[in-house]
């Protein structure tokens, strides 16, 4: 493993009762590198998710982030070393406000409560969100979650940021604002590997591109060669007749 | 030999009512997905039910077991149409205080009516004694071990095998989809929490030849039955039956073996101890446990 | 036949859909379409009852049922195969699809409905004792669109029909689709096989962020510049 | 929807105001109780007793008796020409009793209570009163703790915990190892008893008695009152095998102990209960002709020698006529006595209730044995416990519980009977 | 805090620190110090309620606080006052017993299994005659003076007590508003979300807990003292010491910092006035009204009257109503949320 490499996965695989959610999936991800992760519904790419942040343990394989194992690790522990994530389904803190819900990530590694609050402002500010920083978090249209939803992923501090379709329920308009902003994240030395239904938008800021089919690896390559991949297209975009 | 034998059959015996109400209990918080503390306040009324019935008109328990069960079942309805339907969709916290308050109102409001007195029905037949190589127990116990038995057998099979009981199953799985394909989800509900009470009301009218009402004679029952729920596993109707039985022995083994003073220490301690191994109960529970919080 | 005029809703505080409007007729395959999270289920739930809209209105064969309960409108004949299966899996197959036929249980047909169930499916009568959760997903999907049927739709909606499957499977499942549509039932799929999708249907919508962007015809919408741009990206 | 809506919010408001009611009406009870003049034509006694709870039962049979004697002395002109006038407080539980006796003692015009049938209640009550330095008398709880706490202002008119044992002993060495055939020192002797305070205390009595009694062959053996199956417990004692079971029981599990001793065969050679649930008529309706032979030992009943307990047909009466039925207990009776005994005392000091008045005139007052209606004499020792005070043995023949030992208060003579019918 | 409330908190501070200037009732005051003793309870149970952690087994530790002042002082001449610390000692080593089931069950689950938890100890309280005197309890010696925790009058135990109450307070207002406070609310709210942004829930439900169980032990302490009685059925009364503070802070507004304290000023006259108004009329009517405005109280106000007077407050002042106003100190955990959201987290 390099010193560039920040997260090696190998050879997971996970079962769910009766459903082989991954199958023997292995991926590399270097410092600073945007990977995007596609495929179906129930292709199995949340569940791979779940597996790198710690919501699941394999049955077998490894994953390694920043040169250490950290296949048995709880997923407080990896987030304090560096791996953050959004979930699909929002999930802001509810009975809280905003600012708030930013400040409970940075509270982990910092106890000033007034540091945390100034910190938080400043990302609401780099997410355009600062106007919400008092709104009760419920009250959010889903646009403004996926925000928060990410202010409080950048938050931890991360290494490696796991965005689970921060994307999808934008318009096209707001995917547009939204795409720059990965980019600078990425740019601040963040690794990132993102979930996307919006293939445009991945395709976008990815360096590489990988599809998952029922739990497999379909293709791994360039976005270019990814989605002119027949097998992509057949299996992701549906047959054409 | 011949002691362990007594007390095991004692303690079956016993089990085998605190199946019948758990079986209740289950499906009501299986199905309509409430905690019910007032579970063993169904009891009660059932017991003075019985009680009456047995001073004011001589109904045997066995015959009037046949009026009380049905009224018993327009109660539930009733508390399920009235109390519990309109805070279907609030927290299990906010459920919960709603059925203690249940609880407390349904004792004092005994206390009112009937006062502290220690009620006792005197059916002779029930406490003429049968005995087996000098095993001994009550007509009445066994009787209401036998009805209980078959009662419980009869609810696994009504859930198996009948319209009704399926829809209940799919009710307690998935009471959206239930709503989403056409079933009436809160008219079954009113039906889960009939058979329930009523359920419990039976046991109460086994065992009131044997025990003395009191208005709070049904508080011990309550969490007995959320015991014998957890252990048998939640939607599960044998696991309930098998559950019964085994606590009602431990209860019976602890207190003749051990001190009968941690008859209920042991009992809580399996509770806990199976809590913590097996949430899921030691036969398994249906898919939905999430729903009431455990998993 | 069935007609959704500018509805919105929400979950708890969170608006869902803004303004969704779509229609459908007699018969006839109508695809739902747009990106993750744009609001298709969203807009079956409300059509179906389970979502209360909070401003618009849902009409039926020119009744106003946009505050009628789940039951009333199954019993009119607009069902709805929810994502994801949503089997009752510690149920049999044929309780299962028993349990969809509910609302036309007291007709006494209930045992020929389940026969043509069996007839279009004759898998699942191989396995109508199984548990419905140990199936596999193509024969859950079966079944779920079994229970469906066992509704007598007038309107069936398909959510998300080939969520998971294999190809083959998922070819299976939409000349299934259009069958059902040849039997005079208006099928209403969500879809995200754009293409296949749009291969069996003869009108459709897209929905975005939870308004109704574009409506017309199969054609029109394969051409159009903004499905290709949600779906293919190039 | 809408309509829906504007009721809910009705209902909401409507509710609000309710729950302001609810909050702001204590504090106006609060006023109104505190503005509440008093008269010196009477005086006023507390009374707690527990007529809620899981001692309502024979809390409110106490209060019965408590009532009767009250209102049988203001009809007969009052205490030193003033009028009796009771204040009573419902106390379902320890805490009920501290916070009532706390309402009670701090009302400036009482300095004298009553209660209480609990010991744990009057434990808790009389500390409050005690600590206060006003005067409060037991009438009809048992624990031998309440006057061992050194407290001047303690007193207790009827018979502890350690009479219902010393009274059993004796009853054992003096007339059941005679009637049973069997030297004192074989006797196998089992205590049953649940395991609250008042089992518990009688227990430690017991223990103590037993020993002194020569009962080497005595053990205990503690049950929950709350079970709902006591069949452990029977079959611990059958594989013990006693000549002679004491139970302390609450009602329903004398009962149901009753029913299980029957219905698993145990033989006795005899059953002495300790008052509690053992007295109540409730116990032998539960067992019928079964508990026919079961001994008991309590407070003093109504079938009773009655020229050695005047004043007990007067009390029968009034029960009677008041409640449309004879006393559940002796309870009533015993606190009847009791409180006529305050009466008395109270006329001693000329109606006055200052606590060391009292405390000079109970500690001068003496009676003889058999001049109360409960039979009790009176003279209280250095603790102030009424040493006079006692206990009987009845035993249940048809549906009474009729007095049978000693002889001065017996109206018939101790019948052999196996007890539970085996 | 804001400037506001600060004035406001600091007004009522005064205000019950005058209590006895104005009356020198000493039944006022018992029920004022009955009040304090469940205010601290209430905060207490509240301080796991912050994490959405349903607990019906407070009993549990309030009996331990009790037993453990009491066994100290009468059998073992230990000060009270050290016997108080000690309480919270015990009280918190009490509650590691419950560390297991606290990680592995949910909600109810949870609750249930504190409420066998408490249930046992009660058991076991009467069993264990030699160390507790079983059923016939302990009384504390009436010697009294204040190092000893023993008078004549109210006004010192009222004192006493308020203080505690304060620091109660105090702690669960800090808890709230720091690091701790944040992390368990948001975990009340979402389990799973809040430890992949790394936060150790185990150790900080477990240090909720231990910090709630310490502070009832040191109430049930404290009450050993002013009751003098200590018994099984009193002082692990499910009713009076699980129950009784869990409703509170549902009615007050659990998870709030002012709903339990609001709940628990309610509540407690509110009982007292019941028992003295409906006893010797009949027996038991009292506690079916309370049934019956325990049912009605959580049916119309779910989330509390602290938020339900704010809505009312709302309500009435139209102007302040379409800003979205920061749920702060008072902002209630939403009721849907804080216990359904059991799919997440193993178990």
């Amino acid at each position: 493993m390099t010193n560039a490499t920040i997260l090696k996965v190998e050879g997971v695989s996970k079962r769910f009762g009766g459903v082989q959610a991954v199958s023997d999936v292995s991926l590399t991800l270097q410092h600073g590198e945007i990977v995007g992760l596609i495929g179906a519904n129930g292709a199995g790419k949340t569940s791979f998710f779940n597996l790198i942040s710690g919501m699941h343990y394999p049955d077998a394989g490894s994953v390694a982030f920043a040169g250490g194992d950290i296949t048995r690790l709880d997923p407080a522990s990896r987030a304090r070393r560096g791996i953050g994530r959004t979930f699909q389904v929002v999930r802001p803190f509810t009975g809280m406000t905003v600012a708030e819900n930013v400040m409970v990530p940075l509270l982990v590694n910092d106890s000033s409560v007034r540091r945390a609050r100034l910190r938080a402002m400043e990302l609401l500010d780099e997410l355009s969100i600062a106007d919400l920083a008092k709104k009760p978090a419920e009250g959010l249209t889903l646009a403004q979650r996926k925000r928060v939803e990410v202010a409080r992923a950048l938050a931890t501090g991360p290494k490696l940021l796991l965005l689970d379709e921060v994307l999808a329920g934008l318009n096209s308009r707001e995917v547009i604002d939204v795409l720059p902003f990965i980019k600078k994240v990425r740019d601040r030395g963040v690794s990132i590997l993102m979930i996307e239904h919006l293939v445009s938008a991945v395709m976008e800021v990815s360096d590489r591109m990988m599809v998952l089919d029922r739990g497999s690896v379909l293709v791994h390559g360039l976005p270019a060669d990814v989605v002119s991949d027949p097998r992509v297209i057949a299996a992701y975009l549906g047959e054409e007749d | 030999m011949n002691l362990l034998v007594q007390t095991l059959v004692a303690g079956l015996l016993l089990g085998g009512v605190y199946a019948l109400i758990a079986v209740g209990l289950n499906l009501i918080f299986g199905v309509v997905k409430i905690i019910n503390f007032a579970h063993g306040e169904l009891v009660m009324i059932a017991m003075y039910a019985t009680f009456w019935m047995w001073t004011a008109w001589s109904l045997s328990p066995y015959i009037s077991i046949f009026i009380i069960t049905p009224l018993m079942f327009g109660f539930g309805v009733l508390l399920q149409r009235f109390i519990l339907q309109p805070m279907q969709n609030s927290s299990p916290t906010i459920k919960i205080f709603v059925t203690l308050g249940l609880s407390v109102l349904l004792q004092n409001l005994a206390l009112v009516l009937f006062g502290g007195q220690y009620r006792s029905t005197t059916f002779p037949w029930a406490e003429q004694n049968f005995s087996v190589l000098g095993v001994t127990a009550t007509y009445g116990r066994i009787t209401a071990f036998l009805v209980a038995i078959a009662l419980v057998i009869a609810l696994f099979y009504l859930m198996k095998k009948t319209l009704t009981g399926k829809v209940l199953r799919a009710l307690a799985e998935d009471r959206e989809t239930a709503g989403l394909i056409g079933i009436p989800v809160k008219k079954y509900y009113l039906v889960a929490m009939g058979l329930g009470t009523a359920m419990a009301a039976i046991a109460g009218v086994l065992i009131g030849p044997f025990q003395s009402v009191f208005p709070l004679a049904g508080a011990h029952f309550t969490l007995l039955a959320f015991v014998v729920v957890v252990l048998g596993g939640l939607g599960n109707m044998a696991g309930s039956l098998i559950g019964g039985l085994f606590l009602g022995a431990v209860e019976t083994l602890a207190g003749t073996y051990i001190d009968p003073a941690l008859q209920q220490v042991a009992v809580f301690a399996v509770f806990i101890i199976v809590l913590l191994v097996r949430p899921q109960g030691i036969f398994g529970g249906s898919a939905r446990n999430a729903e009431v919080g455990l998993k | 036949m069935l007609q959704v005029k500018n509805i919105s809703a929400y979950y708890g505080d969170a608006q869902a859909l803004e303004n969704v409007s779509l229609a459908v007729s007699e018969s006839g395959v109508v695809a739902l379409l747009g990106p993750n999270a744009a609001g298709k289920s969203t807009t079956l739930r409300v059509i179906s009852g389970i979502l209360p809209a909070a401003s618009g209105s849902v009409t039926f064969n020119g009744e106003d049922i946009t505050t009628a309960s789940p039951q009333e409108r199954v019993e009119l004949g607009l069902v709805h195969v929810p994502e994801g299966r949503k089997l009752f899996g510690t149920l049999s197959v044929e309780d299962n699809l028993l349990l969809g036929g509910y609302c036309g249980r007291k007709d006494r047909k209930t045992g020929s409905r389940l026969e043509r169930v069996y007839e279009r499916f004759p898998k699942l009568k191989e396995r109508r004792n199984q548990d419905a959760g140990l199936l596999s997903g193509g024969e859950q999907q079966m079944v779920a669109v079994g229970r469906g049927l066992m509704a007598q739709p007038k309107v069936l909606m398909i959510d998300e029909m080939s969520l998971g499957l294999a190809p083959l499977i998922v070819k299976q499942m939409f000349s299934l689709v259009q069958e059902i549509a040849l039997e005079g039932v208006c099928v209403l799929i969500v879809e995200q096989h754009v293409q296949n999708a749009l291969a069996v249907s003869h009108h459709g919508f897209i929905i975005e962020s939870g308004v109704t962007r574009v409506a017309g015809t199969a054609q029109e919408l394969m051409e159009s510049a903004l499905v290709r741009e949600s779906y293919l990206g190039h | 929807m809408g309509v829906k809506k504007i009721a809910k919010r009705k209902l909401v408001r409507l509710s609000a105001l309710g729950v302001a009611t609810v909050v702001a009406l204590p504090l106006l009870m609060g006023c109104s109780t505190a503005a509440s003049s008093s008269s010196s034509d009477s005086i006023k006694i507390g009374a707690f007793f527990p007529v809620s709870g899981s001692l309502a039962l024979l809390g409110e049979e106490s209060w019965r008796g408590v009532q009767i004697a009250t209102d049988l002395r203001n009809a007969a002109g009052g205490v030193a020409d003033k009028s009796i006038e009771m204040v009573f407080a419902d106390v379902p539980d320890v805490n009920a009793a501290t916070s009532e006796a706390r309402r009670l003692a701090s009302d400036s015009d009482i300095n004298l209570a009553v209660g209480s049938y609990s010991s744990g209640l009057s434990l808790a009550a009389s500390e409050v009163f005690a600590r206060g330095g006003s005067t409060f008398v037991e009438l009809g709880a048992v624990s031998e703790a309440i006057t061992d706490r050194d407290y001047e202002n303690v007193f207790r008119f009827n018979p502890a915990a350690g009479s219902f044992t010393k009274l059993q002993m004796r009853f054992i060495t003096e007339h059941l190892a005679e009637e049973l055939g069997k030297p004192v020192s074989e006797l196998n002797v089992i205590l049953a008893h649940e395991d609250s305070a008042y089992g518990q205390s009688v227990a430690e009595n017991a223990v103590i008695d037993a020993a002194e009694a020569g009962l080497v062959n005595f053990s205990l053996e503690p049950y929950n009152a709350k079970s709902t199956d006591l069949s452990s417990t029977v079959l611990r004692l059958k594989a013990k095998a006693p000549d002679i079971v004491i139970a302390v029981s609450y009602a329903a599990d004398a009962i149901l102990l009753g029913r299980q001793i029957r219905d698993n065969g145990l033989q006795l050679g005899a059953f002495i209960g300790t008052g509690g649930g053992h007295s109540l008529k409730g116990f032998h309706d539960a067992l019928g002709e079964a508990a026919d032979g079961v001994y008991d030992v309590d407070f003093t009943q109504i079938h009773v020698n009655e020229e050695f307990t005047p004043g007990i047909t007067e009390f029968t009466a009034a029960y009677e006529e008041r409640y449309d039925s004879l006393p559940a207990s002796g309870h009533a009776l015993a606190n009847f006595t009791g409180a006529n005994l305050l009466f008395d005392i109270l006329e001693e000091t000329n109606g006055s209730d200052d606590p060391e008045e009292f405390r000079q005139a109970a500690q001068n007052f003496k009676l003889e044995i058999g001049t109360t209606s409960s039979g009790w004499g009176f003279s209280l020792n250095e603790n102030n416990q009424n040493e006079l005070a006692d206990v009987y043995v009845m035993q249940w023949n048809g549906d009474q519980l009729e007095t049978v030992w000693p002889e001065q208060a017996a109206i018939r003579a101790p019948l052999p009977a196996t007890p539970f019918g085996v | 805090m804001k400037k506001k409330s600060l004035i406001w908190t600091l007004g009522l501070v005064a205000a019950a620190g005058l209590v006895p200037v104005f009356t020198s009732d000493q039944y006022i005051l018992h029920v004022c110090v009955m009040i304090l003793i469940y205010v601290g309870v209430t905060v207490a149970w509240n301080i796991l309620a912050f994490g959405g952690i349903l607990s019906l087994g407070h009993a549990a530790f309030f009996g331990i606080g009790s037993y453990t002042v009491a066994i100290l002082y009468v059998k073992m001449d230990v000060n009270p006052w050290l016997g108080i610390l000690a309480a919270m000692v015990t009280a918190a080593l009490g509650s590691l017993l419950l560390a297991v089931p606290l990680l592995r069950l949910r909600g109810p689950f949870f609750a249930l299994a504190t409420l066998a938890f408490a249930e046992s100890l009660r058991l076991i309280a009467i069993y264990a005659v030699p160390l507790t005197n079983g059923s016939v309890g302990i009384t504390t010696p009436p010697t009294q003076g204040f190092a000893l925790i023993s008078f004549s009058s109210r006004e010192p135990y009222y004192y006493i007590v308020l203080a505690m109450a304060l620091i109660a307070i105090g702690i669960s207002i800090w808890i709230y508003y720091s690091k701790m406070g944040y992390h368990l609310r948001a975990s009340a709210s979402d389990d799973e979300a809040v430890r992949a942004l790394g936060v150790r829930t185990p150790r900080l439900k477990l240090a909720a807990l231990v910090i709630s169980a310490a502070l009832t032990g040191a109430f049930g302490a404290f009450a050993a003292m002013y009751l003098f009685v200590i018994d099984p059925e009193t002082n692990f009364s499910t009713p009076l010491y699980s129950i009784q503070p869990a409703l509170n802070g549902i009615i007050g507004g659990m998870g709030t910092v002012a709903g339990p304290i609001v709940g628990a000023i309610v509540m407690t006259p509110l009982g007292e006035w019941l028992r003295t108004t409906f006893s010797g009329t009949t027996q038991g009517l009292n506690f079916v009204i309370y049934g019956v405005a325990l049912i009605i109280i959580v049916r119309v106000m779910p989330g509390g009257i602290v938020s339900g007077m704010k809505k009312l407050y709302r309500r009435f002042r139209p102007e302040n109503r379409s800003d979205g106003t920061a749920p702060d100190a008072s902002g209630p955990i939403q009721p849907e949320q804080e216990l359904a959201n059991s799919e997440g987290g193993r178990s």
